[in-house]
């Protein structure tokens, strides 16, 4: 572990330095909540496939990182994972997000697992698999995480393209029941007068009372 | 010989105490439940509550799960509740002196005593399902565990009797006639009250009552030994319960509680056997509330190596630490 | 243990789950067991998908954030200031400093409650009832307050993009502070009766190990990972939301004087100490809230049209009770987002049940699962319904079949 | 051996309990009887406890002001809300209603409404009390 601690911009460098081209797209996200504003950094980085392992190696080589979770992304053409790094935790106010996102084309589906160097990217890549059809070699454990086992095989859920849902396995629920000959209940404008319906006589108090007038009331 | 009449008054007196020990043992499992509420600042279910949970059990069919064996599996729960009315058989209620007693001592009570745990563990291997078999081996372990205090309790009681040159040491009867604190100094009453503290930490096990439920442990093995239990033969063990609880708290009265009231009154006849029965009860319930629904509301369940550390080591030192109080009293009373 | 318990040298099975009263969450467990100790655990989560990410990839963000409310019973405001926040740096909006104080307010008034929660479970799981009822009964006090600031008890929906959608109003404060000065007062009792009792004690002491290595290995978060020496708390290594503006550090079980074990002891001492912590930041955001509106943009069509715009990625995260709290989200000029990825607290600590459980007692599966506070309906969450191959019953049906039953029973 | 319990619960004993109670003390033979019976004021019930200032129970809904905008039919995230196309108006089902109350926050006139009734339980999901128009 390295005890200086680099600034977003050094982070970048070192990872433009060391895989050059392999990287493209850094950028930095810094946004200022609250009344005092102070910062919170994100780092975005698009990493090739090829360079996942040693780019994670390298992260923690400047700092023990913690893998949030691995998200995908299906753009249509392609698929990009985002693997959701932070590192510099606590620190007081000193950590940085860091998202490595590693386009894979739709024909090549295939991610190296990262368990070896993050043993606790198992749960994340059995997801992975399941829900965008993503391959991950080496998975120490390629079982199912969350689909049931009577789940068809070549679906996966979160994918864009065929290979998503179809409509044939939706369900609307909210429709499943719903009367369709319910006569239609008589209209009079902006006039009031008794209703078949009793909730009609209620509306009297308008929305959202104010807290403070009914909290009098209430104590 | 007995003659008929005898035994027709003992057959009568004995169906009579059996329904009065059903009655007042779920009254009891009322009142634990609803002290026990308060103590959690519940409002609790109303003292009939047992009764109706009963009723509404017996009304229901019996399930028997695929892999149990099912003559085995419906013997338990008789076995259970027919063994813990006849250790009430054996118990002095008030004045009224044990309908058996002729027949057994507390040698037998002990015995007995242990049937109804018996018959939960081979309920439980019968059930055929992993949670009752682990219940039932962990029922067994503590019975073995808390077997060796309560013996010290009845050797002790038994020693004292028989150094104090009372005849039948053993037999209730004698028990009760001979309170056992005045049969000892100073010295003695300490060693009977460490058996007492020790009797009243074995009651909640004997009756599978949190910190010692683990064969039950609801949580971890979601009713253990009576998980595959349901209907009648759950109710029969509800009510086996209820007499257990009952009998053990009976039985602390019959050793450490003997007194009456009617000497006190001045009462004789069926008078005396009625006021006496009732502070009987009464003795029971403040026991059973002291040593069962205080000590289960206020502890976390044990895990079983907890149980039998706890029963072999540390109870099982008191009670033999106790025993020997009371021994040495004895002996140096005799010196003396 | 040695001479009394049976020692049954085949391993035998033993399943948990999904219905087990040990679990108040459906998830299911295989216990390779020899006599009482685990061999083997395995578990499969998973068993009630919703498919919330599915659906809210066909709905709004307005719509979404109520959805989100929906993700966990308890974690009521959590998911939805993760998304919300994710929304928001994707549309650049930005956040009334009010509306971030109250959203903290929110947030902490939660911690507290699913603490307590917590708590219970875990005096439940331990057979102690009574500690249950008490810490539930202690909870009730935050939930009251809770549904008088939003209205309900759960499902607050009080996040909204951009802001919070009601106001905490200087007539409410009183309520506030009288429910926090009661807290203020039980503390110590409740931590006498969950640390100094020994029946406690000898069951969490040294139970459910998580070593610092392996809880950094595998990505721990919240409490579970501070109970093990791991220093993390989104609050205050990424400040956020009014976060940025208070002055807290990370609690450790060494703050209770002991050391670091990371048994499930240390769980206790955490959640317990940073109920004390929630309690005065909310105290302190009360006092220091600044004026000004709560929302960004109150005229919602104004709001949707803007998010319809929004193009870009971002991840929203939040330190929720359990643990960091992370929404990735992606929008593409459409209505729905294109992406949406939830990532729950007890996503990242599940991982860490096997080398907890392995080795341990059976007796202490049920409190050592529910040491980590897990929270599987936040976990579960990609579903799609199916009815093939399932028996369907209705409620005819099922009625039916009752009354035959019963008939049958009766012998009428 | 520490036991910090037993006191608290000893002391507990003497105490009310917290728990709120049921409306009936114990449960009727019949429940329509027994709150008919209170409706006429022959039997007396415990109270419910008070529902919050900022309560959101079933939804009110007056539909001559309404303009048929649609919008609230855009926010609602359960599908709960449908437009009747001959008079543009909206129909809400209840049951399927998060009570987020996201649509009265969003309606430009200020028609919908959230009531404190919460006691909404049923067995059929279409009943009339399920459905406000």
């Amino acid at each position: 572990m390295n005890e200086t601690i680099l600034t977003p911009q050094e982070l970048i460098d070192r990872f433009t330095r060391t895989f050059g081209d392999l990287v493209s797209d850094p950028r930095i996200q810094i946004r200022a909540e609250g009344a005092k504003k102070n910062p919170n950094t994100n780092i975005w980085m698009t990493i090739t496939r090829d360079i996942l392992k040693p780019a994670i190696s390298m992260l923690k080589e400047i700092s023990y990182p913690h893998l949030s979770v691995i998200s995908g992304w299906d753009v249509g053409e392609e698929l990009r994972m985002q693997y959701i790094f932070s590192i510099y935790f606590g620190e007081r106010h000193g950590e940085y997000m860091v998202i490595f996102t590693v386009p894979l084309t739709k024909g090549d589906l295939v991610l190296p697992t990262i368990t070896d160097i993050m043993p606790g990217a198992l749960f994340t890549e059995r997801e992975k698999q399941e829900m965008f059809g993503v391959t991950i070699t080496d998975i120490p454990d390629g079982r199912r995480l969350f689909l049931p086992e009577d789940f068809p095989e070549g679906v996966y859920p979160l994918r864009k393209d065929e290979t998503g849902i179809p409509d044939t396995m939706v369900k609307h629920l909210w429709e499943v029941g719903r009367p369709t000959n319910r006569p239609v209940p008589p209209v009079t404008e902006k006039e009031e007068e008794p209703k078949d319906d009793p909730e009609e006589k209620t509306v009297k108090n308008k929305e959202n009372p104010s807290p403070e007038a009914e909290a009098k009331t209430d104590e | 010989m007995l003659s008929m009449d005898v035994i027709l008054v003992t057959i009568l007196a004995a169906g009579a105490l059996s329904i009065i020990g059903i009655v007042v043992g779920l009254i009891l499992l009322g009142i634990d439940r609803r002290i026990s509420a308060r103590m959690q600042a519940r409002i609790g279910p109303p003292l009939r509550q047992p009764f109706i949970d009963l009723k509404k059990l017996l009304s229901k069919e019996n399930i028997i799960p695929e892999n149990a064996i099912p003559s085995l599996f419906n013997a338990a729960p008789i076995v259970a509740l027919a063994s813990s009315i006849v250790v009430l058989l054996y118990l002095p209620i008030g004045s009224m002196m044990p309908i058996l007693g002729g027949y057994g001592d507390l040698i037998l009570v002990m015995y007995l005593l242990a049937v109804p745990a018996l018959a939960m563990v081979a309920g439980g291997f019968a059930s055929g399902s992993p949670y009752a078999t682990v219940g039932a081996q962990r029922e067994m372990v503590s019975m073995i565990a808390y077997e060796l205090p309560l013996a010290s309790i009845v050797i002790a009681v038994a020693w004292l009797l028989y150094s104090s040159g009372i005849a039948d040491p053993f037999a209730l009867s004698s028990i009760v006639a001979n309170p056992i604190w005045s049969l000892v100094g100073p010295i003695g009453m300490v060693g009977l009250f460490v058996l007492l503290l020790t009797f009243a930490w074995v009651s909640p096990a004997e009756l599978s009552k949190i910190p010692f439920d683990t064969p039950e442990a609801e949580t971890e093995l979601a009713g253990g030994v009576l998980v595959e239990y349901s209907g009648k033969n759950l109710g029969l063990f509800t009510i086996a319960q209820g007499v257990k609880t009952l009998v053990m708290g009976g039985l602390a009265v019959a050793i450490f509680f003997p007194w009456n009231l009617s000497p006190l009154l001045g009462l004789a006849g069926y008078a005396a056997l009625a006021v006496d029965a009732v502070f009987f009860f009464a003795k029971v319930i403040l026991l059973m509330i002291l040593s069962v629904t205080v000590i289960r509301t206020g502890l976390a369940r044990f895990r079983i190596t907890h149980v039998v550390t706890l029963f072999w080591v540390w109870f099982g030192v008191a009670g033999l630490f106790g025993l020997s109080l009371v021994i040495l009293d004895s002996v140096l009373a005799g010196w003396f | 243990m040695s001479d009394g318990t049976p020692t049954k040298k085949a391993p035998y099975v033993v399943p948990i789950g999904p219905i087990h009263p040990a679990l108040k969450e459906p998830v299911q467990f295989l216990f390779e067991m020899e006599g009482e100790v685990v061999k083997k655990a395995d578990f499969a989560p998973g068993q009630t998908h919703r498919g919330i990410e599915w659906m809210g990839m066909h709905r709004n963000p307005v719509q979404i954030v109520h959805l989100t409310d929906r993700i966990c019973g308890i974690c009521g405001v959590t998911h939805s200031l993760a998304f919300a926040r994710a929304v928001e740096q994707i549309v650049d909006i930005e956040v009334p400093a009010r509306a971030d104080y109250i959203r903290v307010i929110i947030a902490e008034l939660e911690r507290i409650q699913s603490h307590l929660l917590w708590a219970g479970v875990a005096a439940h799981e331990l057979g102690f009832d009574t500690l249950f009822y008490l810490a539930w009964r202690v909870r009730e006090e935050s939930m009251d307050v809770i549904e008088y600031i939003t209205g309900n008890r759960i499902n607050y929906g009080l996040v909204q993009v951009g802001g919070v959608r009601r106001d905490i109003v200087p007539d409410q404060h009183p309520t506030i502070k009288k429910c926090l000065d009661g807290y203020r007062d039980l503390l110590g009792k409740m931590l006498n009766l969950f640390l100094n009792d020994t029946t406690i004690s000898i069951r969490c002491k040294d139970t459910g190990l998580l070593t610092f290595e392996k809880a950094l290995e595998l990505s721990c978060v919240g409490p579970t990972a501070r109970a093990s020496g791991v220093v993390k708390d989104v609050r205050v290594d990424y400040p956020y939301s009014a976060y940025g503006d208070l002055d807290i550090s990370p609690i450790l079980p060494s703050a209770y004087g002991g050391g670091i074990n990371g048994d499930v002891y240390d769980r206790i001492v955490v959640r317990l100490l940073e109920v004390a912590q929630s309690v005065e930041i909310i105290e302190t955001c009360l006092k220091e809230m600044p004026d000004g509106p709560i929302l960004w943009e109150s005229k919602l069509p104004k709001l949707l049209s803007a998010c319809k715009k929004a193009h870009g990625e971002a991840v929203g995260r939040h330190e929720a009770p359990r643990g960091e709290c992370l929404h990735y989200v992606a929008m593409d000029g459409h209505e729905a987002p294109a992406m949406w990825k939830v990532k729950a607290s007890s996503y990242s600590n599940l991982h860490s049940w096997i080398p907890m459980l392995e080795g341990e007692q059976l007796a202490d599966v049920p409190i050592i699962v529910a040491s980590i506070d897990p929270c599987l309906s936040c976990t579960d969450r990609v579903a799609v319904l199916r009815g093939v191959k399932r028996d369907l019953m209705t409620k005819e049906d099922l009625h039916r079949l009752s009354v035959e039953k019963t008939r049958r029973i009766q012998g009428c | 051996m520490a036991l910090p319990m037993i006191r608290e619960i000893l002391a507990q004993v003497f105490k009310i309990p917290a728990t709120n109670p049921f409306p009936a003390r114990f449960l009727p033979p019949s429940v329509t009887e027994f709150l008919k019976k209170v409706g006429a004021g022959e039997a007396t019930i415990n109270p419910p406890v008070a529902t919050p200032p900022r309560f959101r129970g079933k939804i009110v809904y007056d539909r001559d002001g309404c303009i048929g905008c649609n919008l609230c039919i855009r926010v609602c995230p359960a599908h709960a809300i449908e437009f009747i196309p001959e008079t543009k108006r909206v129909r809400i089902y209840v049951t399927q209603c998060i009570f987020c109350s996201q649509c009265n926050d969003i309606c430009p006139k200020g028609v919908l409404t959230m009531s404190p009734e919460f006691l909404l339980g049923t067995e059929d999901r279409f009943a009339e009390s399920q459905i406000v128009e």
